[in-house]
């Protein structure tokens, strides 16, 4: 069983790399989207340094929604799904060792390069701790709840919007959590609250959203 | 199988529900208007004005009875869709279809009217706490619900993929219901409790429970012309 | 493993994640969430100090105070604990009643007074007709004097 | 051994064949036979339990195979219409995954062996062969599943030249020789060297 997560987690990260394109469209969007705000609401410090926890992370979310179209579609098209339903190892584990993969995709180079646009936004160095940290926790949900949407409208018409449409409403409270920690670390307040409440979202969807995704998966594979 | 259980399951079939809906329907549609009639009546007319609020509060009769159908709706629904996807009933998946468009007005509606209840009270048509924000992710949950089994053709899978959603959804109702006790919202507790009873005066208290009755009673005669008219499309009746 | 095996790890992991959420949960609501902070928390410096945050309670009887200007209005905030002067400028939501719900969005002044922006007021759940509250207004009186009359 | 039991199918409201009902014993190679649309592939599908039938159900060894789920993929091998290759990886990464994954690890060497069975260069990228070699690096699965008791075949020999299709016919039968058994669905009639094939038409079991 462990064996197969290896395999999958390695497999998808093989790919990626033969497909760089891919992962790094996702980033250059988290790095675009992030970049605009400033142009668009104007460069007063005092406000960028206001709006820049949410600004990072409504950018994460929906670069992450970007990249999630692909967490199950390729291997639909060419069949390799279908191996995967019917490998040794109980689809909810594969399901996981999948959701793993696009986040290590995904997730964690938004992780990695946010302070660096924290610095664009003139957010105090002493925050990137908890923005990172922030991020740490809140992506790897957004893979999974995003895993179910995506498994949900696999092969649809339109399935990019539709997707959106489902997972973003689901993802608010990481959102609202997300951001909140950074702003209440701004305010020189503790962040542990928001953090926890992460964390504790973290724990609920890696055990309960494989199961969903699964189900969701051997619907759409009809 | 025994006579009993064939007794039991007799309403699960469609063809043999669909006469049955019809009949509920024609119940449930006079007794809604009846029902509304009656409670606006009490709430515009006999309840008194409020010792803080005045006028402004009789917007509750609306707004409180289609704020608990968005939450009850949906808790329904999710229920008719796991039944649905546990048992492979037809008809339990054709109900939670048939209740998604009801459960999106009565939240329509309960956020509408909260924002014009708030101008005058609160002095905001909107603030972005707890209770308001997980009652409008509700909404979005609907309109989800209602998007993804519209683009999928084949009605077994959309009724699965749709039940799934559903049940995913659930967990939003308690952080609504629970929103204002949890965190320090602006939004008021709960004047009616099962624990503690009522805060409210009598009368009010009774307009605002006829008024909840007549928006039980037309969500039941939608739902049921909703889901006669799923059973024809499907070919069933 | 065998499938009966395999229900039982499955429910092992579920009972086990269910436990760590609702321990977190309930450590997280120890800590800071709030929609606004109260006239203790500002007291003891708890509430953030050169930014926006709301402060809630309620508005101290007799506190109410319009400037000369016709537009400024000072009042204090309580939570029964610790009081909170506060001034704001503009219209008051017609719910500002002294002795109600408030909240309050603004900034703390180095005077300790705090600067709103925005005044919001929050009601209770409580509904009843005018006659019905001053009863209950003569009761709670009445009570209050005869615990006062028995503290003596 | 696997049995089917009064299988019905349905697909977007019209059912394909009700009443369907076989046992593939040991030994045993069975042919799905029908026109286009009749449901051969979703037949397929059902055996292998990726579809669940309308009515009816599959067992494995007398046990519904919705309730064995992955004890009983671990004993099969199921080929379906898409190759179930990865464009962006070798043949032989892709045949070695997909034996992990299965349950049954193989040795480079032997991954070696099997594409050079079938003729397919095993560094090559998938995306670089043709139509044919993918599909022959696909099959190259069944030189490594001696071992697995059941192949489900969907149209094995589609996209093969007459070189590909012996060498495909001829380790199917070889498994069915061994003890194994297969269901295939095929357009076109096949020999395989002289082991007996039974035909499930599927218009028998028109609705």
């Amino acid at each position: 069983m462990l064996d197969a997560v290896r395999c999958l987690v390695a497999r998808d990260l093989l790919l990626a790399l033969r497909r760089k394109s891919d992962v790094g469209t996702a980033l250059l969007f988290f790095v675009i989207v992030a970049s605009l705000f400033p142009l668009g609401i104007g460069a007063e410090p005092n406000l960028l340094r206001a709006v820049a926890p949410g600004v990072i992370w409504v950018a994460a979310l929906l670069s992450s929604m970007l990249s999630l179209r692909r967490m199950f579609e390729a291997d639909h098209a060419d069949g390799t799904l279908e191996q995967m339903a019917l490998g040794a190892a109980p689809l909810g584990v594969v399901v996981a060792a999948k959701a793993l993969a696009h986040w290590l995709v995904a997730g964690l180079p938004l992780v990695v390069i946010a302070p660096v646009l924290a610095l664009q936004y003139d957010v105090s160095p002493s925050l990137y701790g908890v923005l990172a940290l922030s991020l740490l926790l809140g992506t790897p949900v957004l893979s999974l709840v995003g895993g179910i949407g995506a498994a949900l409208t696999l092969g649809l018409r339109g399935g990019g919007v539709l997707l959106s449409l489902l997972v973003l409403p689901l993802c608010v409270p990481v959102l609202i959590m997300g951001a909140g920690s950074v702003e209440m670390a701004a305010a020189g307040l503790g962040a542990s609250g928001q953090l926890l409440l992460l964390a504790a979202m973290l724990v609920g969807a890696a055990a309960a959203a494989p199961w969903a995704i699964a189900a969701a998966l051997r619907i759409s594979l009809e | 199988m025994s006579a009993r259980s064939i007794h039991w399951f007799w309403y699960a079939s469609p063809q043999t529900f669909y006469p049955l809906a019809g009949a509920i329907g024609r119940l449930a549609a006079p007794a809604a208007a009846v029902l509304a009639l009656v409670g606006l009546y009490i709430g515009l007319f006999v309840a008194p004005t409020d010792a803080q609020q005045g006028e402004a509060y009789r917007i509750i009769f609306i707004h409180v009875p289609a704020a608990w159908m968005s939450m009850f709706l949906y808790v329904v629904m999710a229920f008719w869709a796991a039944i649905g996807l546990a048992f492979n009933t037809r008809l339990s998946a054709m109900m939670a279809r048939a209740l998604a468009p009801t459960g999106a007005l009565f939240t329509f509606i309960a956020l509408w009217t909260g924002s014009l209840w708030g101008k005058p009270t609160w002095g905001t048509y909107w603030v972005w706490d707890a209770r308001l924000t997980s009652e409008l992710i509700l909404l979005f949950l609907y309109l989800g619900f209602m998007a993804l089994q519209a683009s999928i053709d084949d009605t077994r899978r959309a009724d699965r993929a749709g039940a799934l959603l559903a049940i995913v959804g659930v967990v939003n109702v308690p952080i609504i219901y629970y929103s204002v006790q949890w965190w320090n919202t602006l939004h008021q507790g709960a004047s009616v409790s099962l624990k503690s009873g009522s805060s409210m005066a009598p009368i009010m208290l009774w307009g605002m429970l006829v008024m909840a009755l007549a928006f039980w009673m037309y969500s039941i005669a939608v739902a049921m012309a909703r889901v006669r008219c799923i059973i024809r499309e499907r070919g069933e009746a | 493993m065998k499938p009966r095996h395999k229900r039982l790890a499955a429910i092992a992991i579920g009972v086990a994640a269910l436990g760590i959420v609702v321990a977190l949960v309930l450590r997280a609501f120890n800590e800071n969430l709030v929609f606004f902070f109260t006239p203790s928390q500002v007291v003891a410096h708890e509430a953030p100090e050169g930014r926006t945050f709301r402060i809630g309670g309620m508005v101290e009887k007799g506190s109410v105070k319009r400037q000369a200007d016709g537009v400024t209005v000072q009042f204090t905030v309580t939570d029964t604990a610790k009081t909170l002067p506060v001034s704001y400028r503009g219209p008051l939501p017609d719910l500002f009643r002294e002795g109600k719900g408030v909240v309050a969005q603004g900034k703390l002044g180095p005077d300790g007074v705090f600067r709103a922006s925005e005044v919001l007021a929050k009601h209770d759940e409580n509904y009843m007709p005018p006659e019905a509250a001053e009863a209950v207004k003569k009761a709670q009186q009445t009570a209050e004097k005869t615990s006062r009359t028995l503290a003596k | 051994m696997l049995e089917a039991a009064e299988l019905r199918c349905e697909r977007g409201g019209r059912t394909l064949f009700s009443g369907l009902a076989f046992t593939l014993g040991s030994g045993a190679l069975l042919r799905i036979a029908g026109p286009n649309g009749r449901g051969k592939t979703s037949l397929l599908r059902i055996l292998c339990g990726l579809l669940e039938p309308a009515a009816g159900e599959v067992r494995w060894k007398g046990a519904p195979i919705r309730e064995l789920r992955e004890e009983f993929a671990r004993q099969l091998v199921y080929l379906g219409h898409a190759p179930a290759v990865k464009d962006d990886l070798t043949a032989a990464e892709n045949l070695s995954i997909a034996c992990r994954l299965s349950g049954f690890p193989a040795t480079e060497k032997s991954i070696h062996a099997a594409l050079e069975t079938l003729g397919v260069p095993p560094q090559a990228l998938v995306k670089k062969l043709s139509q044919g070699q993918r599909r022959r690096s696909a099959l190259a699965r069944l030189v490594l599943s001696e071992s697995v008791p059941l192949w489900l075949l969907d149209e094995p020999l589609a996209a093969l030249d007459a070189a590909a299709a012996a060498l495909v016919t001829g380790l199917v039968a070889e498994h069915v020789r061994r003890g194994g058994m297969a269901a295939f669905t095929t357009h076109q009639e096949a020999g395989f060297a002289g082991v007996p094939v039974s035909v499930l038409d599927l218009d028998a079991f028109d609705a």
